[in-house]
């Protein structure tokens, strides 16, 4: 039993009174079987949470079935330590990238012999980001990715070109004056487009070797960025002060994804989003997240909870109307085929949406757990200038290595 | 009211390393007022907090009128302390300080309560002070309150420990008789300890002086004043301090001298003090300071020089060259120069003769076989 | 001193408050409920420790129960103790972390002193508002001070830290990305987290220093330095002396801070020695060798403490009968 | 029930010290110029009053610059930032109450309906209480407005079990601690002061250890669990702390009361008890921090609905942007009860760590 | 050495609320031992540290021999203070606290500021002391260690606050010897404050009356015993305290006689006194204890009951029913019971007389216009 039964989650409290009413006439969902009541978790940024519990209370009304929704902040330690003890929710919402690990670690479920949904409706990607060693895990609904967002006030249009964006950059770096070329978070993350445009990569396991930390090709691609980009950049990587002077209107350009956009919004910044620009030789590949909902180890029994939790997910994540505005209001870029690319989309999605086709979903591989921190340590170390490019990436391989045996 | 009697009482502390009680016994009479004095630390409290309760006696037995008390809880034994510090309560106003004993130790109700406080409050003068709190007291009337929160609970015994030594000089004096009073009116059995000779003399239906732990001497303080039981006594009741000299004896035919080091002599022909020294070598001389005379050079008169003349007002306090450090109590008429050389004589009967080694009166034991104190 | 003896020399009785060995029995509710919380933990904490315990492997088997049993880890011996004590990183982080200890406590010492004497000195009006004043960051939670103070000792140009040295004419600095620079950011956080707690106990250790001391040292003819170090210093010697033990205790597990700062950096450089453990425990997944770390820091500042509250006898001043 | 009369009379001594205050300092300045004029004081002494004054004022400011920092950005009405391009300012951009509104969300005291059955009769009295609308946060265009209000209720909710069931371990243990001699009295203490601080650190690997054992025993996401166990990481320093302060109260006052005829747990509960305030007052403001601030343990082991401030306050960031208006604004509404009460508290709180017993 | 002047000497407290002290005047001079008594609260310690330079006057001026110290911080005086609870350093052993002042006020080298302080501590006796630590040492000790490291500095000026009063009743009188021995020997100008009177008037080379903050007398200790300037003085110093009755003055014919309330009825004879009384209603009358006399009924024999006795060994002190409580001292062989009637008389040149509303003494204004003190 749980103790969460008792108290009510934010929003089923409306939705439990309007339900009786509206039950019979809507009925979209046709499974037969009793009605059962499913945990969802998920952690938002404040604006989107008012979408997700208003898709809640929807689908609470159109359903027998009962999902409580809870924003969890700081998820993974959350489900890491409430799924193994059995008290985790039945489904939960984040990146893709703890398909391999969770799937491993037990945290999360095959449910591919259940699904009624056919995966081909979603993208490639994101059908593919969703499955680990042939196990489908969960149900991808959203991509995400860094892009270029520029300052309408200070770029009249998008460079083309990295050698373009130079030179707008040049124009408008002065850090003595408080502006700055670039608002750009200089982690493995971001830095992927770069370090995987020359053929690079950090980690993949269908190639040899699986860890492409060392390979010259990635290399040449985190040098080409910090050769090009990082001079025009404030001097501390992280996200905090890298997004401040573009919020302020401070700076030409950021490379950011699609929730960087509420702020934007927020402080008033006359933005606009394009892809990445174009490399002389090669092109910008950055790693993409698929959001999706992972089907949890509660869902590893068949009953009528997991039913619910099933049916809600491919509720949400079949949901045009719901899909499309999400994409209207958070940038938030749909994987459903139907409308992936679609010119009814608003243009910064379509921005967004043309540079995740152009990139390369992140590994799933529980391996690639432990790439993150050295790799982060490295690029740390090379922004800062205490190392060459190959030397911190040397050492970073190793230290993964280790950490692998 | 009851009688308090110590049979043999020991106190040990440190697992015996320190003896703070060496084998007391003693009986209080009564509705007495016996005075306890001594030297700090020769055990006066530890006697007292084991009448108390507060200590529990190494060995021997107290009692309280005809009760076995020795293993009995001090809040199970009807006795009040005073405690030197007050302790009064600093969070409780006057009236519920003093209304705390009977909350505790009997089943009065709110309003008897209330109206016993009172009572006693107007005996004692505080009936406005009630509603304060000690701190915003003066000394004195900490130490009334102190008194009345004794007083209010109608004790079997009153104790006190130095309840006066916080207060300045002035002030002591009229709580000296104010305490007397209140004992006179009272007629409660009371152990009183003090290190202020004077206040245990003139407070005293009897007077007890302890050192090192052991009883020294007890009796009426008129008697021990006139004749201590040893030295450590004749010197410490009395101010100024009774006078000593070491002296020979030096029997010559019928004549029995006391000769000293500064060339003091001095003729016995009383048959008392002569049978006390009788077979000695060296003795100890006391003399009270008021029982030295200046005189006219004479037979009996001993020469010596004043060191220092110190006026107390009411008397001159001469200071003189015999033995360490001699004190002659003088009228403050009589005013010698510092360094001039005077005579002095003294009384026969106003001698003390001491043993040279352990101190023992040599004429108090004479008497004590005839009538025994205590 | 006699505190307790001379109560305890005091007559028995019944009911059990009067025994004294029960007293024993007011202890023990506190001393159960704490074990259960604390001691346990260290318990399982040890258990994992001895284990080649992973996500994988603790968290597998069936029911929440097979975590208590450590899942499918297998016992590996000291395995994990030895890799730790054979691994140069974590002598860095042993280093770097007493050396923290060292810096960060004579830090904090000077500033709460300082401050003490400024709000407590006879000349200063207001004193009293402006102590609370200044235990404000008492009141907020660590973790969120620890992240204002990220955004101060930002390398970039605009942190507050450079914009402040800006201001004096000097050049910006990379705090989080210089070594010392990084250590130096950590010392000034932990110190500003820490010192309201020392600020009131020195407030308090000094309102309790005689006046009569000064007043005499005064006519001595000593000076308010000669004053300072001879009478107040001494005086307050145990009070901050304690303060400083408990405080070195919290910088030596300080965690908050190197990593919401630059996660021990740069380049693990400045890992403090809890740091080094939760990185080996959950960046690299490594749960026994993570428990392992965590134990041999519990058992070095136990020893730490257990030095000190010997030596500066804290344990008996109170209590020596 | 006197313990809780005294609190309020010193809280009222406290109010009236905190308005005479500038009056004394009237008289004072007054005294002083009168002083200076007539000569008799020289001109130099005031002068150093002020100069002294102003320098700790100054040195207390530069302490608690990051505070202010903290402050401004939560008065800005453009959503805050530490990273501020536009170089150091002192002032908030476009300053606004709208955090702060954001945080409290609206006061408002709905009017309720009282029924007052008169006894044989069948009439009933019914009452109105009138509404109180204190502050209607739609009026600022606040539209969501934050869960503080929730997380606050939930805070009190584990604090006051913490501090209720703290206290009742602790001061029974720092009495015997201090008064009474018993097997294991000095390994115990000694053990409590080596505890103090030793647990703090030992890791988020025992957090999921601990919190398995919760599961175990069905009390996880309880509220009141989470009390218990702040109440026991709080046992070993306050139980010191309380017994070193206890030991500087003089056994004369235990041993007057026990030859009044007190039993035992009197003397406790009357003499003990009320000397100890300041050393309560401390142990109190100590064990309510312990629930009020800590975070980890309370995130790990609440679900959303019974988070508390802090992890209220966390749940503001998300993976990428921190509101830091409202982050800060939440913040410091969080802080400034703590900051109250140490106002008034101040000078038990002072007292209590004098470390009395502790002799140099 | 030098003299110490206070020039009309003000201290106010709280912003002019509280006069500690009020327009006090006084020369102390080079080599004299002047001691300081009045009732708690008087002042005495506020004067005292005005001249260590521990408070700063509200007004009038200090002089320490010619030099006007007012301004001058108290570390740059060059005067040794005593304090009431020695204020030893804890932390330091004997030798470092004697040692510190010489480390702060001289240039001595730690050789030479180790030889003087050995010096010094053979001097008072406590060269076994040296390596210990105040805590290790009993009150007497504590305060021999305290007055040595006064000593030690040799300043201009000694000043003691109450230095005794925390001994118990032997060792004061002890180290009351002691340190005029000391002031004897070293000859150094020291200002003695307390608030016991025997001890101001034993000791003091003059002694000084403080009340309210105001000087009230100062003089040489037997001339203020014999002619208090005021009631205040007369009844504050010495002990038992003089006894005061309110009188009406009767004048009829050429005879004065002064009547009381409980049948007291004496004649003044001599012209001195009847002039002092001279066109006044009522007077108030004062007689010290032991002028008192236990006489014959007579003619200026006055009757009264014996209310109390109280015994205190070298005297009598017979309380009786006159005035509110009147004491005669009186030789330890006079025991009359108590409730018995007796006849007491006195001396009229022992009598003294005030002034009914302000206290004033009748007698001493004569006198002062023709020898003025200080
Ligand atoms: N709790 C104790 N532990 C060890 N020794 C003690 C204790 N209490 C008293 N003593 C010792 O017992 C002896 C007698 O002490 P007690 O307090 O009875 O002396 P006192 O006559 O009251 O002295 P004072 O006049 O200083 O109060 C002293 O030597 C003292 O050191
Ligand atoms: N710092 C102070 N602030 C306010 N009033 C003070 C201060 N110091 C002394 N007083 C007041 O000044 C008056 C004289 O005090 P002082 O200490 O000089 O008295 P005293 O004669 O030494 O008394 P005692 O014999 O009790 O030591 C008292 O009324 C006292 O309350
Ligand atoms: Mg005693
Ligand atoms: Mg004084």
């Amino acid at each position: 039993a749980s103790v969460q039964e008792n108290g009510e989650t934010t929003t089923s409290g409306d939705g439990a009174g309007t339900t009786d009413g509206d039950d019979s006439t809507q009925t979209e969902t046709t499974e037969t079987g009793p009605a059962g009541t499913a945990k969802a978790w998920y952690r938002l940024q404040n604006t989107e949470l008012e979408a997700r519990k208003e898709a809640l209370s929807q689908f609470n009304a159109d359903s027998k079935h009962t999902i409580e929704g809870s924003d969890v902040s700081d998820l993974k330690k959350k489900t890491t330590s409430a799924i193994p003890a059995g008290q985790g929710p039945h489904v939960f919402d984040w990146a893709h990238d703890w398909v391999g690990d969770y799937l491993q670690r037990g945290f999360v479920v095959d449910r591919s012999d259940q699904l009624n949904v056919d995966l081909n409706t979603f993208t490639d990607a994101a059908a593919g980001a969703v499955q680990f060693d042939g196990n489908v895990v969960g149900l991808p609904y959203a991509a995400e990715t860094v892009s270029l967002v520029y300052n309408k006030d200070m770029v009249d249009e998008p460079p083309e070109t990295v050698a373009d964006m130079k030179s707008v950059m040049k124009e408008h770096h002065d850090p003595q004056n408080g502006t700055y070329g670039l608002s750009y978070p200089f982690d493995p993350y971001f830095v992927s487009a770069w370090a995987q445009a020359f053929g690079g990569y950090y980690f993949d396991p269908d190639k040899d070797p699986q860890l492409g930390l060392t390979k010259s090709e990635t290399v040449k691609g985190i040098e080409f960025a910090l050769d090009n980009l990082k001079p025009y950049m404030p001097k501390d990587p992280s996200y905090g002060a890298q997004a401040a002077p573009f919020s302020e209107g401070n700076a030409a350009f950021a490379i950011n994804g699609p929730w960087y956009l509420t702020t934007l919004k927020e402080k008033g910044v006359n933005f606009g989003v394009a892809s990445l620009p174009k490399l002389e030789s090669g092109q910008p590949r950055p790693l993409t997240g698929i959001q999706m909902w992972y089907f949890s180890k509660a869902m590893g029994e068949d009953g009528a909870d997991t039913a619910a939790a099933q049916s809600f997910v491919e509720w949400y994540v079949t949901n045009e109307d719901l899909l499309t505005t999400a994409a209207e209001e958070h940038g938030s870029i749909p994987v459903l085929e139907s409308l992936s690319g679609s010119d009814a989309l608003p243009s910064d999605v379509q921005a967004f949406s043309e540079t995740v086709s152009q990139g390369v979903p992140m590994p799933t591989h529980p391996k690639m757990g432990k790439v993150w921190q050295p790799l982060t340590d490295a690029l740390t170390k090379v922004y800062n200038g205490d190392a060459g490019v190959e030397p911190a990436m040397k050492q970073a391989e190793k230290t993964v290595r280790e950490n692998w045996e | 009211m009851a009688t308090v009697t110590l049979d043999h009482l020991r106190k040990e502390y440190d697992n015996g390393q320190i003896v703070a009680v060496d084998d007391v016994s003693l009986t209080v009479e009564d509705g007495e007022f016996v005075t306890v004095v001594g030297p700090s630390g020769c055990g006066k409290s530890t006697t007292l907090r084991m009448i108390a309760g507060l200590e529990r006696p190494t060995d021997g037995r107290i009692y309280v009128g005809n009760d076995d008390v020795t293993g009995v809880h001090a809040r199970k034994r009807d006795v009040a302390m005073v405690f030197q510090n007050y302790a009064l309560y600093p969070h409780k106003t006057v009236e519920q300080n003093m209304a705390f004993g009977l909350r505790m130790s009997t089943d009065l109700s709110k309003d008897e309560r209330r109206e016993t406080v009172r009572e006693t409050a107007e005996m004692m003068g505080i009936e406005d002070l009630l509603d304060q709190k000690p701190d915003e007291l003066s000394g004195g009337q900490k130490q009334r309150v102190a008194l009345g929160r004794a007083i209010v609970r109608d004790p079997d015994v009153f104790l006190f420990d130095e309840p006066l030594s916080n207060l300045d000089a002035k002030l002591r004096t009229t709580m000296r008789t104010e305490i007397q009073r209140l004992q006179n009116e009272l007629g409660t059995t009371s152990v009183y300890v003090t290190h202020d000779q004077e206040e245990a003399m003139t407070m005293g239906d009897r007077i007890v002086i302890l050192n090192g732990g052991e009883l020294q001497q007890s009796g009426v303080p008129k008697e021990v004043y006139n004749d201590p039981a040893n030295e450590f006594v004749g010197g410490f009741i009395g101010s100024p301090s009774m006078n000593f000299l070491t002296v020979t004896v030096e029997e010559s035919g019928g004549t029995t001298r006391l000769v000293g080091e500064d060339g003091f002599e001095y003729g016995l022909t009383d048959e008392r003090l002569r049978n006390a020294v009788r077979g000695r070598e060296q003795v100890r001389l006391g003399i009270r300071p008021e029982d030295v005379r200046v005189a006219e050079p004479g037979l009996d008169a001993v020469e010596t020089t004043v060191e220092v003349i110190e006026p107390v007002g009411s008397d001159n306090y001469l200071h003189l060259a015999l033995g360490e450090d001699s004190i002659a109590r003088v009228a403050s008429d009589v005013e010698p120069d510092t360094g001039e050389t005077i005579h002095v004589s003294f009384d026969p009967s106003d001698l003390h003769l001491f043993d040279a080694s352990d101190g023992e009166s040599l004429l108090y034991e004479a008497e004590r076989s005839a009538t025994p104190t205590v | 001193m006699s505190t307790v003896s001379r109560v305890a020399g005091r007559v028995e009785e019944v009911p059990f408050l009067e025994r004294e060995d029960a007293s024993l029995l007011l202890v023990l509710p506190g001393l159960f409920v704490f074990s259960a919380f604390m001691l346990f933990p260290i318990l399982y904490l040890l258990g994992i420790s001895f284990t080649n315990a992973e996500p994988a492997t603790l968290f597998a088997g069936d029911g929440a129960m097979s975590v208590l049993t450590f899942g499918e880890a297998s016992f590996v011996g000291l395995r994990n103790y030895v890799t730790i004590l054979t691994d140069p990183n974590f002598w860095n982080s042993f280093g770097i972390t007493w050396l923290f200890v060292a810096t960060s406590v004579t830090l904090k010492l000077t500033l709460s002193i300082g401050v003490a004497l400024i709000v407590t000195g006879d000349r200063v009006r207001g004193k009293r508002l402006m102590r609370s004043l200044i235990i404000i960051p008492m009141g907020l939670p660590a973790i969120f001070t620890i992240t204002v103070w990220r955004g101060i000792f930002s390398s970039a140009e605009f942190g507050l830290a450079n914009q402040v040295l800006d201001a004096l004419g000097f050049a910006s600095v990379s705090w989080l990305s210089e070594r010392w620079m990084a250590f130096l950011a950590y010392n000034v956080t932990e110190a500003w987290l820490a010192y309201p707690f020392m600020v009131i106990i020195t407030v308090s250790a000094l309102q309790d220093v005689p006046e009569e001391l000064h007043e005499a040292a005064k006519v001595d003819g000593a000076g308010y330095l000669a004053r300072f170090l001879h009478v107040t210093l001494p005086s307050i010697k145990r009070p901050v002396l304690f303060a400083a033990i408990l405080t070195a205790a919290a910088s030596f597990q300080q965690f908050l801070i190197p990593y919401v700062f630059n996660q021990g950096g740069p380049a693990r450089a400045n890992e403090l020695m809890v740091v080094y453990g939760y990185r080996e425990a959950f960046t690299y997944f490594q749960y026994g060798q993570g428990a392992a770390i965590s134990l041999v820091a519990v058992a070095f500042i136990g020893a730490f403490m257990w030095l000190n509250v010997k030596r500066g006898k804290l344990a008996d001043g109170v209590g020596d009968t | 029930m006197s313990l809780l009369r005294s609190v309020a009379r010193e809280l009222k001594n406290d109010f009236v010290g905190a308005a005479t205050t500038p009056l004394d300092l009237y008289r004072e300045l007054r005294y002083t110029a009168a002083g200076v004029r007539s000569g008799e004081i020289s001109p130099m002494r005031p002068l150093k009053t002020a100069g002294l004054t102003l320098g700790a004022l100054v040195a207390v400011l530069t302490l608690l610059f990051p505070i202010y920092w903290i402050l401004i950005s939560a008065l800005s009405g453009t959503g805050g930032s530490i990273h501020s391009v536009d170089g150091l300012r002192l002032l908030p951009e476009k300053p606004s109450l709208q955090p702060f509104i954001w945080v409290i969300g609206d006061l408002i005291l709905p009017s309720y309906e009282i029924g007052l059955g008169i006894p044989f009769s069948d009439s009933t009295l019914v009452f109105n209480t009138p509404g109180f609308e204190l502050l209607d946060a739609s009026d600022y265009g606040v539209e969501s407005p934050s869960g503080f209000k929730k997380f606050f209720w939930n805070s009190l909710m584990v604090a006051i079990p913490t501090v209720i069931l703290g206290m009742c371990l602790i001061v029974p243990a720092a009495y015997a601690l201090s008064r009474r001699e018993f097997i294991g009295r000095r390994k115990i203490l000694f053990g409590y002061v080596l505890l103090t601080q030793v647990g703090g650190g030992l890791g988020i690997a025992l957090l999921i250890g601990l919190y398995t054992v919760f599961v175990q025993v069905g009390i996880n996401d309880n509220k009141l669990a989470l009390s218990v166990y702040y109440a026991a990481t709080a046992v070993p320093f306050n139980t010191w702390l309380l017994k070193t302060y206890m030991d500087g109260i003089p056994v004369s006052y235990e041993e007057a009361a026990v030859v009044d005829g007190a039993p035992a747990w009197r003397v406790v509960v009357e003499v003990i008890l009320p000397l100890s305030k300041a050393g309560l007052a401390t142990v109190f403001i100590f064990t309510f921090l312990t629930g009020w601030t800590e975070f980890v343990v309370a995130q790990t082991l609440l679900g959303t609905e019974n988070y508390t401030l802090p992890v209220g306050l966390f749940s503001l960031v998300s993976e990428y942007s921190v509101p830091w208006a409202r982050f800060s604004a939440f913040a410091l509404t969080f802080a400034s009860p703590i900051m109250l009460v140490y106002l008034f508290a101040q000078r038990y709180i002072e007292g209590g760590l004098s470390f009395g017993g502790m002799e140099g």
